[in-house]
């Protein structure tokens, strides 16, 4: 990489501090563990994509994870809702522990997965309409009642920056929406489940300036009531909005720490040499 | 329905159902017959076209109560304590394509052609054109019947004939073909295909009752003595009374008496 | 949102998804006898006619290899040879593939990426009739215009023939091929189409290179679906195929296939004669069962 | 050259898709011109005589009944076997010969299923030659057809609907009904399309199982003739093929039927999907 | 949008000058018109979504198309290379004139495509192998010989930063590479076609930060030989690599300048609105 990019890199990086402190969250007290990751190892039939990965993720808070493509992010970001069950090939060990409860050895699946939300790299709409969307996860948890969906649904689109874009067509398909728009219509499928904890997996990577500003202010008023953890290749953004970054590399954590440490001092030089730019 | 629980309950009148399978070249005379006994009796009649052996065996294990066959029993079926009943008879005529020039045959000519030692229609006096033979399935009650009386065996039939399946389909081929020679039963004559006189009689009933003309065979009920019904004898009985046979007679088939 | 209530409605989740997690096992143990269902049918089917076929070979003393290899098929004198038919149906069989997949498969091409929605709104329900008439109406029509049609063009005595029963069975064939593939294609996803395009590669490039490969496991369905159509039919190849017992040397001479052969007679056999008959069942399932691993060998070859 | 061989395979297609549409022509024609003097009323609506003459009415009724009682059988064990097959089942040796087996299934003659089902069905569990006996026949001939196209429509459904579901706590069961069928669904009813005209088309399975009384059936424990094994037994006895062509002709009528509904049906469950 | 939300844009967009002296293309001359697009409408059956576009796009140039999410920035990409023949319901009014040639009356939409390659917003790698899905393009040109197809093959996944992590599979699936892969290797497709112009949609939303600057340099590298046109919502990002920046508002082109221009002396309000996020 040629010395102008490294050295355009370091500015971009600069920059954290101003976004940390104009986004008004550096005073917030310390949440407890509401995730616990001791020792986990996953492998995709014979290849290890994860090693070793430990790490508490406090309440009520934003925890965003880093790191080059291929790294992990997704993997690791997958094993809290058990999303990787899903593919036959997955063996994981180790233990993740939400809210006191073993994931892996508790077999209630379900109810993690209404407790712990998500938030997909590609927008996955349902072929039905915007409202039947956002409706969906209510209805699954037996909320029949119109007037209760309606204001879930209404309250749910504004949340994720989209009711006034959408509300004259909730009746037509999602998937006539752009990119951008139907991103944040699967956020706001999300909210409405109101879980404990968000992941999202670069949840703001189709979206312009505009609606990535309002989701993550979106993110910044909802960890008053949701832990969230994000995947982010946007290093500004996770300077933006988070409490703690974890550096991930190789499927490692290389370094885990409060956000402003990973980017201004951080401890171990790979995690230095990636948010300067100076790394690959 | 399934009679074989009913025939202990009723066995004839109101609501009984009799249940006649087998041979398809009976079925229909049967199927005239059970619509004219309609109006002498109550009983419904069933009746399944599903072949010779079906039937019997139907007959055998139940399922139907008595059986239709255009064959003799064989061996073992007779062993199974079946009763065979001639209801009529049924003339078979050789028949050919209607262009075709040659109107009689003998029957040592007759043998000749299915056996393949004639191959052309000249060697009979017709235009100089292949014999192509058309029989019918081996088991079949109409061939086993032509084959006995023209006196050839299965192995014998010239090994390119065409076997077609049922009257209909002798018919619809030899009407196609000009080169074609089959046969088939007297009830199903008509203007699409010629016919041949054996040994100088024509093929009518009473040529054949007059046993001028040789070829015919006979349709059979066949159903075990002990579990027959008033109903199923009383079928029987109208199929040989005057009658039944009067009406066996004009749809094409020749009555026992 | 106060504690006790967020207790109680945990609770409620407990419970509810109780009922979720039964429904959801139980529903799983139904699915799996729906699947099984299938093989016990066909253990059933296989079992009963194995049972009826192998009896004169077990019991009757006749040999298996006379029976293969033997050119006589007289019942009434006790002989039993399917040689002629076996080479019968293998040509029947590999004549109809050959013409019918292609014109099925460029057919359902054609309706999926090539006619306009229109005309595809019109052609593709017409095909899908094709598959209900009755197969008794394809022979009747197979006797009363192929038949005559091959006769007099070829100057033959007789139509009923292979090619005759060819092109009967790759019309057969037609609807379920089509029907199939054309929705596989479709399903293909847009962007591989717009992909490709996007690379200068020409509509049809684009079909060949990339479409049909993407919907391959829908097309090979689709080729099997049909031929068991063509091999199972037996209706209206009794019609066309003459039925004659001999081994077919070229496309005019008549010929009986395996099928033909049981159809043609069960309804008059009996005994040992019966029991031949389902002995041929035997050997037609053999066909199915290596041409389907055949099949499924060619298709995990063309992909991966 | 790259432009020959395209236009070639151009032309290939061109010429496929004609030759289908002729052949289609054809047969429809066919049968049109020689059955539609016998068409009337009195053909469509009247009951069956063996003097010759009658109606159809007793056949079209049978008919119905098969289609219906098949199809309510069929589907959903159909569905589900794919179902179990693509969402459920470890991709291992059972689901190898699951698959093996309703291959199989399918180049099974008509016929053979036929004496399976007369010694099965109507023997061995006593229902007589009746339409039910020849309905849980024709089931096991189109339940082959059905699993398969299920199966390639369900793998058409993306993984992503699949994930987006689960994430929102919803079971799979849920995630089936709500959306992964409802995707499928063009491909499943296309399968069921091709179900239906196996049915009507059927007619050697039928004729050893329900028999051929040409009769009214009174219940579905009653033995009956379908419309095909009507044409079939017109066709080889009497050699008939007005009559064969007739009855062709009222059966191409209610596939229309059937068929236009089933599109219908489809259009309007997918109506927020399709728009 | 909270005032504190609203500076930190205008902080992040200041930067934009620094990113652009840094990447060393300040001084290049000016290129000729390559692409004239005059007055283009375009609709989606009823739905118009261009409003009569007009901008010329200058040879060896990079072109930023800017906007918020849903105002047609797709769109008008895809009229470029006729992408938008497609959808059954587009209609189109209006010239577009490339190399002198009006691509909507000229017929030869293949040559167009070969001219003008490229790359989606989804990466949409083909289900073959990751070699097969470089040779793909170059391949439909002709080129059967191995030696020169293995070629092209590395030096497109070596141009498109890829090389290194695919080298020992290329035989493999293309599929099961991470997001982030398959879109490198999109690129690399488009880049073995050796094209005239390259469109690109979004191409980096879904890297992570390293890749981006690779690419981004290689963007850079690559407008010596080609004209590219790139869709962004990275706002630094149309900084750093752009010449001219569009905006465009829904359906319309607002402004059209010099990228340094647009982001430091624009001249619509709503321009001004929107690069310093005081938009929506
Ligand atoms: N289903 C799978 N089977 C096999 N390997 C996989 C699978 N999914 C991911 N991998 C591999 O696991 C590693 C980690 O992938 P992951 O998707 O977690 O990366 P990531 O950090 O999210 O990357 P990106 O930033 O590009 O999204 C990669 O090497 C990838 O190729
Ligand atoms: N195939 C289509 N049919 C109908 N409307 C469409 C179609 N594709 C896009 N649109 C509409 O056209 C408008 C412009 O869409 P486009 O995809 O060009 O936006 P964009 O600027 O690329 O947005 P994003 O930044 O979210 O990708 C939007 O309102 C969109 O809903
Ligand atoms: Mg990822
Ligand atoms: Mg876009």
């Amino acid at each position: 990489m040629n010395r102008a990019l490294k050295e355009h890199t370091k500015e971009l990086v600069k920059q954290n501090e101003t976004g940390k402190g104009i986004s008004e969250m550096a005073q917030r007290g310390k949440g407890n563990a509401k995730i616990k990751v001791k020792d986990l190892n996953l492998f995709y039939g014979e290849k290890q994509a994860l090693f070793g990965v430990s790490l508490d993720i406090n309440e009520k808070e934003v925890t965003a994870l880093i790191g080059p493509s291929g790294c992990g992010k997704s993997t690791f970001l997958r094993t809290l809702n058990r999303m990787n069950d899903l593919i036959d090939s997955v063996k994981i060990t180790g233990d993740i522990i939400i809210n006191d409860e073993n994931i892996y050895t508790s077999s209630d699946v379900i109810k993690l997965r209404t407790k712990v939300g998500m938030v997909f790299q590609k927008p996955n709409l349902f072929p039905m309409s915007i409202y039947d969307n956002v409706a969906y996860g209510p209805r699954g948890q037996g909320i029949k009642n119109k007037k209760e969906l309606d204001k879930i649904v209404e309250e749910s689109l504004r949340g994720a920056a989209i009711w006034d874009e959408v509300k004259d067509r909730l009746k037509t398909s999602a998937l006539g929406l752009s990119g951008g728009q139907q991103q944040r219509v699967c956020i706001a499928r999300a909210i409405a489940m109101k879980p404990d904890v968000i992941l999202m997996d670069e949840p703001t990577s189709a979206l312009d300036p505009i609606s990535t500003l309002k989701v993550e202010e979106l993110i910044t008023q909802m960890k008053e009531d949701f832990t969230i953890v994000i995947v982010t290749h946007n290093m500004q953004q996770a300077a933006r909005i988070s409490d703690k970054t974890a550096f991930f590399l190789n499927g490692e954590v290389v370094e885990y720490d409060e956000t402003d440490n990973i980017f201004s001092t951080p401890k171990d030089q790979r995690t230095e040499d990636y948010v300067t730019g100076r790394f690959g | 329905t399934n009679t074989e629980n009913e025939d202990t309950q009723a066995t004839s009148g109101d609501g009984y159902t009799l249940a006649i399978s087998g041979s398809t070249s009976v079925g229909p005379l049967a199927e005239k017959l059970a619509y004219q006994y309609a109006e002498h009796s109550d009983t419904k009649i069933e009746i399944n076209q599903i072949g010779s052996s079906a039937g019997i065996t139907n007959a055998i294990n139940g399922v139907s109560e008595i059986g239709m066959a255009s064959r003799d029993l064989k061996e073992e079926e007779k062993a199974s304590g079946l009763t065979d009943l001639v209801i009529a008879y049924d003339g078979i005529v050789v028949v050919t394509h209607p262009s075709n020039k040659v109107k009689d045959l003998t029957m040592e000519q007759v043998k000749q052609i299915f056996t393949g030692e004639i191959t052309n229609w000249k060697e009979v006096g017709g235009d100089d054109m292949e014999i192509v033979v058309v029989s019918r399935e081996d088991g079949s009650g109409s061939r086993d019947a032509f084959q006995e009386i023209v006196d050839y065996s299965s192995g014998e039939l010239v090994k390119s004939a065409i076997i077609a399946s049922g009257n209909g389909n002798i018919k619809t081929t030899v009407a196609n073909n000009k080169h074609a020679v089959g046969f088939i039963s007297f009830e199903y004559i008509d203007e699409s295909i010629s016919t041949i006189d054996i040994n100088g009689a024509e093929a009518t009933a009473e040529n054949v009752l007059a046993q001028e003309y040789k070829l015919s065979r006979p349709f059979l009920f066949v159903y075990k003595e002990e579990a027959l019904s008033e109903a199923g004898q009383d079928f029987i009985d109208y199929i040989l009374s005057e009658e039944g046979q009067q009406i066996a007679a004009e749809a094409g088939a020749i009555p026992v008496k | 949102m106060s504690i006790p209530t967020e207790n109680k409605q945990t609770e409620n989740i407990g419970k509810a998804n109780k009922r979720k997690y039964f429904l959801e096992s139980v529903s799983s143990k139904l699915f799996m006898i729906c699947a099984l269902l299938s093989v016990i049918t066909l253990v059933l089917i296989i079992g009963f006619v194995f049972y009826k076929g192998s009896h004169p070979f077990v019991v009757g003393g006749y040999s298996f290899i006379d029976f293969l290899f033997g050119t006589d098929w007289v019942p009434s004198e006790d002989k039993f040879g399917i040689f002629p038919m076996i080479i019968a149906s293998i040509y029947a069989t590999i004549g109809a593939l050959i013409i019918g997949v292609p014109i099925g498969l460029f057919t359902a091409i054609f309706l999926a990426e090539i006619a306009s929605t229109r005309v595809a709104k019109i052609i593709s329900p017409a095909i899908q009739l094709l598959a209900g008439i009755p197969s008794v109406l394809y022979g009747v029509f197979g006797l009363a215009i192929i038949v005559p049609f091959l006769q007099n063009t070829f100057g033959l005595a007789k139509g009923q023939s292979l090619i005759a029963v060819i092109l009967v069975l790759a019309i057969m064939m037609l609807p379920t091929i089509v029907t199939v593939a054309e929705t596989a294609i479709r399903a293909v996803p847009q962007s591989y189409r717009e992909g490709s395009l996007a690379l200068g590669v020409s509509h049809i490039g684009t079909i060949f290179r990339v479409i049909v490969p993407a919907a391959k496991s829908g097309i090979m369905t689709a080729v099997v679906l049909g031929l068991g159509r063509a091999i199972g039919e037996t209706m209206a190849v009794i019609l066309v195929a003459g039925n004659s017992l001999i081994v077919p040397t070229s496309l005019t001479d008549s010929i009986r296939p395996l099928t033909t052969n049981i159809a043609l007679e069960m309804g008059y056999a009996a005994g040992t004669h019966q029991e031949m008959l389902f002995a041929t069942g035997i050997v037609l399932f053999s066909f199915i069962l290596i041409l389907n691993f055949v099949l499924a060998k060619i298709s995990a070859k063309g992909g991966n | 050259m790259r432009d020959f061989k395209d236009n070639l395979l151009r032309g290939l297609l061109w010429l496929s898709a004609f030759l289908s549409v002729a052949v289609l022509l054809m047969i429809v024609g066919f049968i049109f011109y020689k059955g539609m003097g016998l068409i009337s009323f009195e053909f469509i609506f009247g009951d069956y005589s063996p003097e010759g003459g009658g109606g159809i009415w007793p056949m079209i009724v049978t008919t119905v009944y098969t289609i219906v009682i098949s199809l309510i059988i069929a589907t959903p064990i159909g569905i589900l076997a794919a179902v179990y097959l693509h969402e459920y089942a470890k991709q291992g040796r059972l689901v190898r010969i699951i698959r093996f087996a309703t291959e199989s299934l399918t180049g099974i003659p008509s016929i053979i299923y036929g004496l399976f089902g007369a010694v099965f069905f109507v023997t061995t569990l006593k229902l007589g030659m009746s339409i039910i006996a020849a309905s849980l026949t024709l089931t096991i001939i189109v339940l082959p057809v059905i699993i398969r196209t299920t199966e390639e429509s369900l793998k058409t459904v993306p993984a992503s609907y699949r994930e987006g579901s689960l994430a929102l706590g919803n079971t799979k069961l849920q995630t089936l009904y709500k959306v992964i069928l409802p995707s499928a669904m063009p491909g499943i009813l296309s399968g069921i399309i091709l179900s239906i005209g196996r049915i009507v088309g059927e007619s050697a399975a039928i004729f050893l199982t329900a028999g051929t009384v040409a009769a009214m059936p009174e219940s579905i424990f009653s033995s009956a003739r379908t419309l095909t094994v009507h044409s079939y037994l017109v066709t080889q006895e009497a050699g008939d093929i007005e009559l064969a062509a007739a009855v062709g002709i009222v059966l191409i009528v209610i596939i229309l039927a059937i068929n236009f509904s089933a599109t219908y049906i489809s259009k309007k469950l997918n109506k927020a999907t399709n728009k």
